[in-house]
C-alpha cells in the first residue's frame, strides 16, 4: 500500500508497459529486443498480479505467488529462447527478423 | 500424503518416474545400447500406457489445484496412447537420425515433460496450475521443434513458436490478472461463483481465450501454426498438432463451460465468429499446399474450427462431442502423419505430386493414408463422419443451423483437397513412383493402431456412450 | 355369344412375329415365308368367321347390330376410374376392318414371296409384317381409346422399321425417321386428345364414350376452354392425330418419301390399312364428333378432308415417279373418306356419308393395294420407278396390265367397278350438306380418273422404252394376290353396304342417285379422255400444257414446297438454333459456373496467401489486433 | 439374420473376400458369385414380401429390424421394406450383376475395381432399406464415394476433372440435406425425446413455418443427385469420363437415390413444406425435362446423348413426385424402374461399340447393324423403349405419369404437364437420330467389319437389363399394383 498513489495509477502504468512490450514485439528488428518486449508483458501481468493482491485482496497471497511463478517461468522461457537463437546465430551469424522468413504461404 | 494421493496423480507420476529412469538409463547406457533404450522406453511408456486404463479415484488435491475425473483421465488415456503411436512412429527416425547425432534420450525426456504439462494442464483446477502446466507443455516443444539443429528451418521454426507463444501466454496472464483483480481468486470453482459481468472481465476473457486459442490454433491466432509445423521434425509436428492441440481444446471447453458458465452470450458469438474464420481460413489456405506437412497442418486449423461447434452448444452433448471428436481427430492425423513420417524419413519426400501412384508401390500405407484423409474428412463409415456428425448436432441442437451449413460447406471444401493426395496416390501414375519399403516393426505397430482405431471409433458405439455417460457426471 | 377365339386373330401374327424375330438368323427364308403365310391366313380365316358369324348368325338383335366385347382383361390400373384394358371389340366397322386387313395382308403376304425372293433381309421382313399386322389388328379391335393410342404406336414403329427396311440407304433412314417423327407429333395431339377427354369423361371405354344416351353425350361436360366444350377440344387434338397417321394436309410429307420402302408394303401399310387408322378414329368415335358441340370437329374434318383430297390430286397429276403418284392419289382418296365423315349425319338416311366413307375404305383398300401390287411387279420388271423408264409394257406382262388396267377403272369410278359405287355415295352424301365440298369432290374424281390413266397409259402403251434385259411377266405368287384384287374391285360393289354398316347400327335403304353418278362418270370420261389424248402415244402436249402453267405447274411439281418447309424449321431452327442453343448454354453457362464456383475458392485462397507473410511480427500483429477487436466489439455490446 | 440386412452383409462378405483375390480371374469371380447372390436375395425377396402382405400384413413397412445403435442421440440402427423398397432392390442387384458382367475384362487394378463397385452396391442398398435419417445419410455418401476412384482411376478422357466435379457437388447437395436431416431430428418431438427414425417423425406435426424452411433444403439435397435442372451438370461430364460398369450403376442406380429420398423424406415428412414449393421446383423440373430432351439433341457423343437423356427422364420423375397424387408417385416410381434398366442398358451397349470402335462420336460411327447385328439391334430396341414405345416399360412409366399429373385441375399443373408431354417428340427425334447415324446407313469404315461379335457375358449382361424392361412393359398390372399400395400411406399425408 504506496500512499497516495492509487491503484489506477499503477493499473495505468501496467497496461502502458504491456502495450509498450507489445509495440516492442512488433517493430524490433532484432531477436533478442523482441525477446526484452515480451519481458515488458509479463512484467506488466505480474506487477498486476502483486497491485490487486496488496491492494484489493491483501488478505491473502494468491496474486503474489501467481507472480513468483511467472517470473520464474519468464527466466525458464527467455533461457530457451536464447538458446534457439543462439543455434540459429550458429548457422546464420544473425539474430535478425528478417532471416526467420523462409516459411511462409 | 497417502497412497490415495498418488492414485489420483498416479500417471503423472509414473511419467515423472519414467522420465528419470530415461535420464538415468541415458546416462549409464554406453553409445551403442542407446538404441535398445529407446526400445525398452517406448515398451515402458507403453506399460505406462495401459496402466492408465485400470480405474482410478476422482477427486482434487492441493486444495482443488488439482483435479481428476473418469472425463479427464479418458482423455489422459487417449493422450498418452497419441503420444505412443508417434514414439512408435519416430522409433525409426531416432534410431537411425538422432542416435548418431547423440540426443536419442533428450528427444524422449522433452516429450515426456511436455506431456506431463499437458497432463496437469487438463486436470488444472486454478489458473496458476493452469498457467504452470501450459509453459511446462509449450517450452519444451519449443525446443523440440528446434531439434534439428544444422537444419535452418527447424532453428526458425523454434523461434516462432517460442515467441508467439510467450506473446500468447503474455497476453493470457494479462487477462488472467484482470480476472484475479476483479474476483480476487485463482480457483476456478470460486471465480466461477465470484466472476460478475464488467468491462474488465470482459477484456480478461478475451484475452484469455485469444490465449488459450493460441495453443488451440483458431484464426486469427493461429498464424504460427503452419510455419512452425513445416519446419519441426515431423513427429513434433503430430505431437504439436494432434496431443497439445487436443488437450487445448479439452481445457478450453472446461474452462468456458466452468468458470464462464454465466458468460456464454459473451463465448458463443465470439466461437461463432471465430469458427467460421477458422474454418474458411484453414480450408483456404490448406487448398494450394504441396508440402504435406504444411497442407496438414492447415487441414488440423480447419479441424480445430469444427471442434468449435461443439464448444458452441455449451452443455453435455457438445462437451460428449468435443471430447469425442478430439479421440477420432487423434487417430486420424496420427494416421495420415505417420505415413508422412515413414516416407519422409525413407525418401525424404514430402510433396504431394512426390506421391503419385503410391498406391501401385506401397498399397498399405496409401491405405492407412486414405483412411486418415477420408477420416479428417468426414466420410462414412470411417470414425470421422461420425465424429463430425455429432459435433454438427451439438451446434444444431442449440439452433446454429446456419453454422452448421457453413460448416459442411467447409467440410466439403476439405473434402476437395483431401481428394487431392488422394488421387495423387491413386489416379495418378509417375515415371518415378516412390519405391516400395519395409517398416520397422514400430512404425507398423503405430500406423496399424492409428488405422484401428480409425475404423473402430466410429462403427463401435460404446465408445461414444461411454464419453457421453461420464460428460453427463461432470457437465451437469 | 361367345367370340373369345377372336382373341386368336392378333395372337397367332404376334406369335409368328416373336417367333421369326428370334430365329431370324437361323430359319431358311422358304420357310419363314410359309410360317408367315400360313400364320396370317389362319387369322384370316377366322375373321371371315367372325365377320359371318357377326352379320348373318347373330345379325341384328331389336334393330341394330349389338357389340360384343371379344375378351377383356385389366392391363394397368391409373386411378380409380381410368384403367386401360386390352380386350376385343366386335362392331360393324371394327369387323369391316378385320376383313380389311386379313385381306390385304395376306394378299401381301403371298405377293411377297415373290417380290422379295433372295433379299437379305427376308425372314425380318416376314417378321415386321407380322408384327405390323398384328399391332393393326389390336388397332382395330381396341375396346377403348387407350389400347388403341397403344396400337396406334405399334402400327407407327412397325411402318417404321418397314420404311428403313433397306437400312443401309441413307434416303430410305431418312424417309423412316421422317415418317416416325411426324405421326409422332400428331400422336402428341392425340394423347393430349385423350388425356383430356379421359379427364372429363372418366373413363377411356369406347361403349360408355359412344353411347349416344350416355352421360357424356346427353349431358356433356360442364368444363369449357375459350368457348369450346373440353370434349370438343379433346376431339380436335384426336383428329390431329388421326390427321398425321392419315396423311392429312399439313401432316402429310411423310407419306410420299415413305414409299422408299418395299412396294408390298406401301401396298399393305400406306395404301390400305394404316393410313386410313385416321378415318377409323373419326369413324369410332363418330358418335361424340357428332354430337358434342352439333359436330363442331366434323366441319373441321370436312373440309380438311375436302382440301387434301384437292391439293395431293393436283400434285399426283405431276409427278413422274409412279409410287409417288400412287401415294398422293391414296392422300387424296382418304380425304374422300374423311370429306364423306365430315359430311355425314346420325341416324338411318342421315348417315349416309359414313357408310360412304367406311364403304369408299373397303373399296379403296383393294384397288389401291392393286395399284401398288400392279406398280411393284412393273417395277419388279424394269428396276425402275420412274415413268420415263417405262412405256408398252403391255405386250410383256399382260396379267398385270389387265388388273392394273381394272383398278384403275375403279378408282376412276367407272361404271359397275366397286369405286363406283362407293364414290357415288359419297358425292350424294356431299352434295346433300355442302355443295363446295360437292364441287371439290367432283372435281377431285375427275382429276383422279386424269392421272390414274395418265400413268396407265404411260406404263402399258406410249412408246417402248429400251430395257436392259427384256421385262416379263412375274411370278405366279405375284400375279395371283393381283387376280384376286382385281376381282375384289369389282365384287364389293354389289354388296348392300348401308345393310351392314351405318352410323346407328340400324342400317337403311341406300339407292343410286342417279344425276349424281352420271355427272361423276362423266367428269371420270373426261379425265380418262384428257389422259387418253396426252400419254396414249408418245406426244409433246404434256410439255405444252405444263409450260402454259409454269410456275404453277413447277409449284406443283414441287409439291408446293412444303416439305422444305419443315425441313427449314426442324433442321434450321429446331436443330441449329434451339438444340443447339440449349446445349451451348449448359457448356457454357451452367456448367462453367459450377466450375466457377469451384475456380473462385481456389482464387480467392491464392489471393489470400500474402496473410501468411512468413513474418512472426506480422503474426503477432494479426493476434493483437485480433483479441482487441474481440474485446472491443464485445465491450460496445454491453 | 434378417431378410434386410442380409443386403448389407452380404456385399460387405463378397467385400471382404476380394481383398484376398489374387487376380482379374478371382476377383471377378468372387465379384460375380457375390452379386448373383444379391440377385438371388432380390428376386426371393419379392416373393417373400408378397408372401408377407398376403398374410394380412398392411404395416408401412415390412420385414423391419430395429436396433439401438447411438443410446444417446437415439441413433438406432432402423431398416424396413414397402414395395417400392423391394422394386428398387432389386434393380440395383440387376444392374449390380450386370455391371460385373459388362466389366468382365477389366484391365487395370481389377480387385480395387470390383471391390468399389460392390462397395457402392453396399450403399445403395442401404439407402433403400433405411428408415432411419442418419442411416440412409451415412449410406448416402458410401455410395457416392467410391465414384470418385471409379471414375477417376478406371475412367476415360478428362477423368480426373469429372471426378472431382461429381464427388464434390454431391457433397455438395450432401451439405443441405445433412441440414435438413439435424432440423428434422430436433423438430421431431417436442419433449427433447428425437429420434431420426422416418416413420417416428412421420408421426408429429411440424409446424408449417419449419416445413417451409426446411423443405427447400432437404428436396434440393436429393434433388442434385437426382439431377434437378441447374445441378444436373455433374451428370454429363461424369458419364462421360466413367468406365461402362460404372455409367451403368451412376445412371441406373446412384441417380435414383435422389427420387426415392425425395420421395421417402422430403414428401413424407414435409408434406405442408411439398404443397407450398412445389411450384417452384415444377418449373425447375419440367425445364429439366425440355431442356435435357432438346440439349441431347445436339450431342455427338453418344454417352453425352444418354447423359442427356438422362436428366431429361429423371427430371420426369421429380416432375411426377411433384404433382402430388397418388397416379403420378407410382409414375414416379415405374419410372425410376425403367430409367434404371433402360439407361444402365444404354451405356452397356454403348460400352460394348466404344470397345470394338474405339469411338462414342455418331458421325464417325455408320451401318453398324451390318457388322454387329446383335449389339445393334439391341441398341435399336432399347432406344425404342426409351422413347416410350408401348411393349417396354418406358411407355408405362410415361404414360402413368402423365395420366397422373392430369388429374390437376388448375392451368398452371395443365401447362406444365403438356409441356412434359412434347419431351415424347423431341425423345424419338435424338433417339432416332442417333439410331439413324450410327447403326443404319452405309458402313464408315473398312475395318469395322472386323469387329468382334458380342460374347457371351455381353450377351448376358444385356438380357439381364432388357428382360425386366419387357417385363414390365407388357405384365405393368401387379407391379403398379404393388407400388400403387405402398404409395397409399405416404399420399395420405398429402390430403
Amino acid at each position: 500500500m504506496i500512499s497516495g498513489i492509487s491503484i489506477y495509477h499503477i493499473l495505468t502504468l501496467t497496461t502502458i508497459l504491456f502495450f509498450i512490450g507489445i509495440y516492442g514485439f512488433i517493430t524490433r528488428k532484432n531477436l533478442i529486443a523482441i525477446l526484452i518486449s515480451i519481458e515488458l508483458i509479463l512484467n506488466a501481468s505480474v506487477v498486476n498480479f502483486v497491485i490487486f493482491n496488496t491492494y484489493l485482496y491483501p488478505d491473502m497471497l494468491q496474486g503474489v505467488f501467481f507472480s513468483i511463478f511467472i517470473i520464474a517461468i519468464a527466466a525458464a522461457e527467455s533461457a530457451l529462447a536464447v538458446s534457439i537463437i543462439v543455434s540459429f546465430y550458429r548457422m546464420l551469424a544473425s539474430v535478425d527478423v528478417k532471416d526467420t522468413e523462409t516459411l511462409k504461404y | 500424503m497417502n497412497l490415495e494421493m498418488f492414485l489420483k496423480m498416479q500417471n503423472e507420476l509414473l511419467l515423472v518416474v519414467l522420465l528419470l529412469a530415461v535420464l538415468v538409463g541415458e546416462i549409464i547406457t554406453s553409445q551403442k545400447g542407446k538404441s535398445k533404450l529407446i526400445n525398452f522406453t517406448i515398451i515402458a511408456f507403453a506399460i505406462v500406457t495401459l496402466i492408465g486404463f485400470f480405474h482410478q479415484p476422482d477427486g482434487a488435491l492441493f486444495g482443488g489445484m488439482f483435479h481428476t475425473n473418469s472425463l479427464i483421465q479418458l482423455l489422459k488415456n487417449g493422450l498418452n496412447v497419441g503420444v505412443l503411436i508417434i514414439l512408435m512412429q519416430s522409433a525409426g527416425w531416432l534410431k537411425e537420425t538422432l542416435v548418431k547425432q547423440n540426443k536419442s534420450a533428450e528427444f524422449f525426456l522433452l516429450m515426456f515433460s511436455s506431456l506431463i504439462g499437458l497432463n496437469f494442464m487438463i486436470s488444472a483446477g486454478d489458473f496458476l496450475m493452469f498457467y504452470v502446466a501450459l509453459e511446462l507443455s509449450t517450452l519444451p516443444v519449443a525446443a523440440l521443434v528446434a531439434y534439428n539443429a544444422y537444419k535452418r528451418q527447424s532453428a526458425e521454426a523454434g523461434i516462432k513458436l517460442i515467441l508467439s507463444a510467450t506473446l500468447a501466454s503474455g497476453l493470457a496472464l494479462f487477462g488472467i490478472s484482470f480476472l484475479y483483480g476483479t474476483t480476487g481468486a485463482i480457483y476456478f470453482d470460486d471465480m466461477a461463483n465470484l466472476l460478475q459481468m464488467s468491462n474488465l472481465t470482459i477484456l480478461g476473457l478475451v484475452f484469455f481465450f485469444a490465449g488459450l486459442s493460441f495453443k488451440v490454433s483458431l484464426v486469427p491466432f493461429h498464424f504460427w501454426t503452419a510455419d512452425v509445423y513445416e519446419g519441426a521434425p515431423i513427429n513434433v509436428t503430430s505431437y504439436l498438432s494432434v496431443i497439445s492441440k487436443g488437450a487445448a481444446v479439452f481445457i478450453l471447453t472446461f474452462i468456458l463451460f466452468n468458470v464462464f458458465k454465466a458468460f456464454s452470450d459473451i463465448w458463443k458469438p465470439m466461437l461463432y465468429t471465430v469458427a467460421i474464420a477458422t474454418m474458411f481460413v484453414g480450408n483456404l489456405f490448406a487448398l494450394r499446399q504441396q508440402n504435406l506437412k504444411r497442407f496438414l497442418a492447415f487441414s488440423s486449423v480447419a479441424q480445430a474450427g469444427f471442434m468449435l461447434l461443439g464448444i458452441i452448444n455449451g452443455g453435455v452433448l457438445g462437451a460428449a462431442s468435443v471430447v469425442y471428436f478430439v479421440l477420432v481427430y487423434m487417430f486420424s492425423n496420427l494416421g495420415a502423419f505417420g505415413v508422412v513420417q515413414a516416407i519422409s524419413h525413407k525418401t525424404g519426400k514430402e510433396n504431394m505430386d512426390d506421391y503419385n501412384g503410391l498406391y501401385r508401390t506401397n498399397p498399405m500405407l496409401s491405405m492407412v493414408m486414405m483412411l486418415g484423409l477420408f477420416s479428417l474428412a468426414g466420410i462414412p463409415p470411417v470414425a470421422g463422419f461420425f465424429g463430425k456428425f455429432f459435433l454438427f448436432t451439438a451446434a444444431a441442437g442449440k439452433g446454429y443451423y446456419i453454422l452448421v451449413f457453413i460448416a459442411v460447406v467447409n467440410a466439403t471444401i476439405s473434402l476437395y483437397y483431401y481428394l487431392k493426395v488422394i488421387r495423387a496416390m491413386f489416379l495418378r501414375q509417375s515415371e518415378n513412383p516412390i519405391p516400395y519399403f519395409k517398416n520397422d516393426i514400430f512404425m507398423k505397430l503405430g500406423l496399424a493402431t492409428a488405422a484401428a482405431g480409425i475404423l473402430i471409433l466410429g462403427l463401435y458405439s460404446p465408445l461414444y456412450e461411454y464419453v457421453q455417460s461420464i460428460s453427463n457426471l461432470i457437465f451437469n | 355369344m361367345n367370340f373369345s377365339y377372336t382373341l386368336f386373330i392378333p395372337l397367332i401374327p404376334l406369335f409368328v412375329f416373336l417367333f421369326l424375330g428370334i430365329l431370324h438368323t437361323k430359319l431358311k427364308p422358304k420357310l419363314a415365308g410359309t410360317i408367315g403365310v400360313l400364320g396370317l391366313s389362319t387369322s384370316t380365316l377366322l375373321s371371315y368367321y367372325t365377320a359371318y358369324k357377326y352379320f348373318f348368325e347373330v345379325g341384328k338383335v331389336d334393330g341394330v347390330y349389338q357389340t360384343f366385347i371379344g375378351a377383356k382383361t385389366t392391363w394397368i390400373n391409373f386411378t380409380e376410374l381410368l384403367h386401360i384394358d386390352m380386350g376385343v371389340l366386335l362392331d360393324p366397322i371394327s369387323i369391316m376392318m378385320l376383313v380389311v386387313v386379313s385381306t390385304i395382308s395376306l394378299m401381301v403376304h403371298i405377293y411377297s414371296l415373290g417380290y422379295m425372293k433372295g433379299e437379305a433381309g427376308f425372314n425380318r421382313y416376314y417378321a415386321f409384317l407380322s408384327l405390323f399386322t398384328f399391332s393393326m389388328y389390336g388397332l382395330v379391335i381396341a375396346t377403348n381409346i387407350f389400347q388403341m393410342y397403344i396400337f396406334w404406336e405399334l402400327v407407327g414403329v412397325s411402318s417404321f422399321l418397314l420404311i428403313g427396311y433397306y437400312y443401309d440407304k441413307p434416303s430410305a433412314v431418312a424417309a423412316a425417321k421422317k415418317a416416325f417423327i411426324v405421326t409422332r407429333f400428331a400422336d402428341l395431339g392425340f394423347l393430349i386428345g385423350i388425356l383430356i377427354l379421359s379427364y372429363y369423361a372418366g373413363t377411356f371405354d369406347f361403349q360408355i364414350l359412344n353411347n349416344p344416351q350416355g352421360a357424356i353425350i346427353s349431358n356433356g361436360i360442364g368444363a369449357s376452354f375459350m368457348g369450346l366444350s373440353v370434349i370438343t377440344w379433346a376431339l380436335i387434338l384426336m383428329f390431329v392425330g388421326g390427321a398425321g397417321k392419315s396423311a392429312m394436309f399439313p401432316l402429310h410429307i411423310w407419306l410420299p418419301d415413305a414409299m422408299e420402302g418395299p412396294t408390298p408394303v406401301s401396298a399393305l401399310i400406306h395404301a390400305a390399312t394404316m393410313v386410313v387408322a385416321g378415318v377409323y378414329l373419326v369413324a369410332r368415335m363418330f358418335p361424340l364428333y357428332y354430337f358434342i358441340d352439333g359436330g363442331f370437329v366434323l366441319q373441321i374434318v370436312a373440309y380438311v378432308g375436302a382440301f387434301t383430297s384437292l391439293f395431293a390430286a393436283i400434285i399426283a397429276c405431276t409427278q413422274n415417279d409412279i409410287k409417288r403418284v400412287l401415294a398422293f392419289s391414296t392422300m387424296s382418296q382418304i380425304g374422300y373418306m374423311m370429306l364423306a365423315l365430315g359430311v355425314s349425319g346420325y341416324d338411318g338416311h342421315e348417315g349416309l356419308g359414313y357408310m360412304a366413307s367406311m364403304f369408299h375404305l373397303f373399296t379403296h383398300a383393294m384397288f389401291k393395294a392393286l395399284l401398288f401390287l400392279g406398280a411393284g411387279s412393273v417395277i419388279h420388271a424394269v428396276h425402275s420407278n420412274l415413268m420415263k423408264d417405262m412405256g408398252g409394257l403391255r405386250k410383256y406382262m399382260p396379267i398385270t396390265n389387265i388388273t392394273f388396267f381394272i383398278a384403275a377403272l375403279s378408282i376412276s369410278g367407272f361404271p359397275f367397278t366397286s369405286g363406283f359405287f362407293s364414290k357415288d355415295e359419297i358425292l350424294s352424301a356431299a352434295f346433300e350438306n355442302s355443295k363446295l365440298i360437292y364441287f371439290v369432290g367432283l372435281f377431285v374424281a375427275g382429276l383422279t380418273a386424269f392421272y390414274m390413266f395418265r400413268i396407265y397409259f404411260s406404263i402399258f402403251w406410249g412408246k417402248e422404252k429400251t430395257y436392259k434385259h427384256t421385262p416379263h411377266e412375274s411370278p405366279l405368287s405375284m400375279t395371283i394376290p393381283l387376280i384376286l384384287l382385281a376381282i375384289l374391285s369389282i365384287a364389293p360393289g354389289y354388296i348392300h353396304f348401308s345393310d351392314f354398316i351405318s352410323a346407328d347400327r340400324g342400317g337403311f335403304e341406300a339407292h343410286l342417285n342417279y344425276p349424281l353418278a352420271i355427272t361423276a362418270v362423266v367428269t371420270g370420261l373426261i379425265g380418262i379422255l384428257v389422259a387418253y389424248v396426252f400419254y396414249k402415244k408418245e406426244n409433246n402436249i404434256p410439255e405444252k400444257v405444263s409450260k402454259t402453267f409454269g410456275a404453277i405447274y413447277t409449284w406443283t411439281y414441287h409439291k408446293f414446297y412444303i416439305d422444305e418447309l419443315y425441313l427449314f424449321v426442324t433442321k434450321k431452327i429446331i436443330f441449329n438454333i434451339v438444340s443447339a442453343s440449349f446445349a451451348w448454354f449448359d457448356k457454357k453457362v451452367i456448367d462453367d459456373s459450377m466450375i466457377g464456383i469451384g475456380d473462385a475458392t481456389i482464387n480467392s485462397s491464392e489471393k489470400i496467401k500474402k496473410l501468411q507473410s512468413g513474418k512472426f511480427q506480422d503474426y503477432a500483429t494479426w493476434f493483437i489486433l485480433g483479441a482487441i477487436a474481440l474485446v472491443l466489439y464485445f465491450l460496445y455490446k454491453n | 439374420m434378417d431378410i434386410l440386412s442380409l443386403f448389407i452383409v452380404a456385399p460387405i462378405i463378397t467385400v471382404a473376400a476380394l481383398l484376398f483375390a489374387k487376380n482379374l480371374k478371382q476377383s471377378r469371380v468372387i465379384s460375380l458369385i457375390g452379386s448373383l447372390v444379391q440377385f438371388a436375395m432380390a428376386i426371393n425377396l419379392i416373393f417373400a414380401y408378397l408372401a408377407e402382405r398376403a398374410t394380412g400384413n398392411t404395416a408401412i413397412m415390412v420385414f423391419t429390424k430395429s436396433a439401438v445403435w447411438f443410446k444417446s442421440l437415439n441413433i438406432r440402427y432402423d431398416v424396413g421394406a414397402d414395395g417400392i423398397t423391394v422394386f428398387m432392390i432389386v434393380l440395383a442387384s440387376i444392374v449390380v450383376l450386370a455391371g460385373v458382367f459388362i466389366s468382365w475384362k477389366i484391365k487395370d487394378l481389377p480387385k480395387e475395381f470390383f471391390i468399389s463397385l460392390i462397395v457402392l452396391a453396399t450403399g445403395v442398398y442401404g439407402f433403400f432399406i433405411s428408415l432411419d435419417l442418419f442411416l440412409l445419410f451415412l449410406f448416402f455418401e458410401v455410395a457416392v464415394i467410391p465414384m470418385y476412384l471409379l471414375i477417376g482411376i478406371w475412367g476415360s478422357g478428362p477423368k480426373e476433372k469429372s471426378a472431382m466435379k461429381l464427388t464434390i457437388m454431391l457433397m455438395g447437395a450432401s451439405a443441405l440435406l445433412l441440414v435438413g436431416i439435424l432440423g428434422l431430428y430436433f423438430y421431431s418431438s417436442p419433449d427433447g425425446a428425437y429420434t431420426f427414425n422416418i416413420l417416428e417423425i412421420a408421426k408429429v406435426n411440424i409446424p408449417a413455418q419449419v416445413q417451409h424452411y426446411l423443405f427447400p433444403v432437404v428436396f434440393i439435397g436429393f434433388a442434385v443427385i437426382g439431377a434437378l435442372f441447374p445441378f444436373h451438370t455433374w451428370s454429363p461430364s461424369g458419364h462421360a469420363s466413367a468406365p461402362t460398369a460404372v455409367s451403368m450403376l451412376h445412371a441406373g442406380v446412384l441417380m435414383k437415390l435422389g427420387g426415392y429420398g425425395v420421395f421417402r423424406v422430403a414428401m413424407y415428412l414435409l408434406p405442408i413444406g411439398a404443397m407450398e414449393w412445389s411450384w417452384f421446383f415444377i418449373i425447375l423440373s419440367v425445364i429439366g425435362v425440355v431442356y435435357g430432351a432438346l440439349a441431347a439433341i445436339k450431342q455427338t457423343d453418344l454417352k453425352y446423348i444418354n447423359a442427356y437423356s438422362s436428366v431429361s427422364h429423371l427430371g420426369l420423375v421429380l416432375f411426377a413426385l411433384l404433382m402430388l397424387n397418388k397416379t403420378s408417385w407410382n409414375g414416379a416410381i415405374l419410372q425410376s424402374l425403367s430409367h434404371g434398366f433402360m439407361t444402365a442398358l444404354f451405356f452397356a451397349l454403348i460400352g460394348m461399340i466404344y470397345e470394338r470402335s474405339h469411338t462414342r462420336d455418331v458421325r464417325e460411327l455408320g451401318g453398324l447393324l451390318k457388322v454387329i447385328p446383335f449389339i445393334s439391334v439391341i441398341y435399336v430396341i432399347a432406344g425404342l423403349a426409351s422413347l416410350g414405345l408401348p411393349g417396354f416399360s418406358g411407355f408405362v412409366a410415361e404414360m402413368t405419369i402423365f395420366v397422373g399429373a392430369f388429374q390437376n385441375v388448375d392451368m398452371f399443373h395443365r401447362v406444365a404437364t403438356i409441356l412434359g408431354v412434347t419431351v415424347i417428340v423431341i425423345t424419338a427425334v435424338y433417339i432416332l437420330r442417333a439410331v439413324g447415324m450410327m447403326l443404319m446407313g452405309p458402313v464408315k469404315k473398312e475395318e469395322y467389319y472386323n469387329f468382334p461379335k458380342a460374347t457371351w457375358y455381353e450377351k448376358t449382361g444385356i438380357f439381364l437389363l432388357l428382360i425386366p424392361i419387357i417385363i414390365i412393359g407388357t405384365t405393368p398390372l401387379w407391379i403398379s399394383d404393388i407400388i400403387m399400395d405402398s404409395i397409399k400411406p405416404f399420399i395420405e399425408r398429402m390430403l
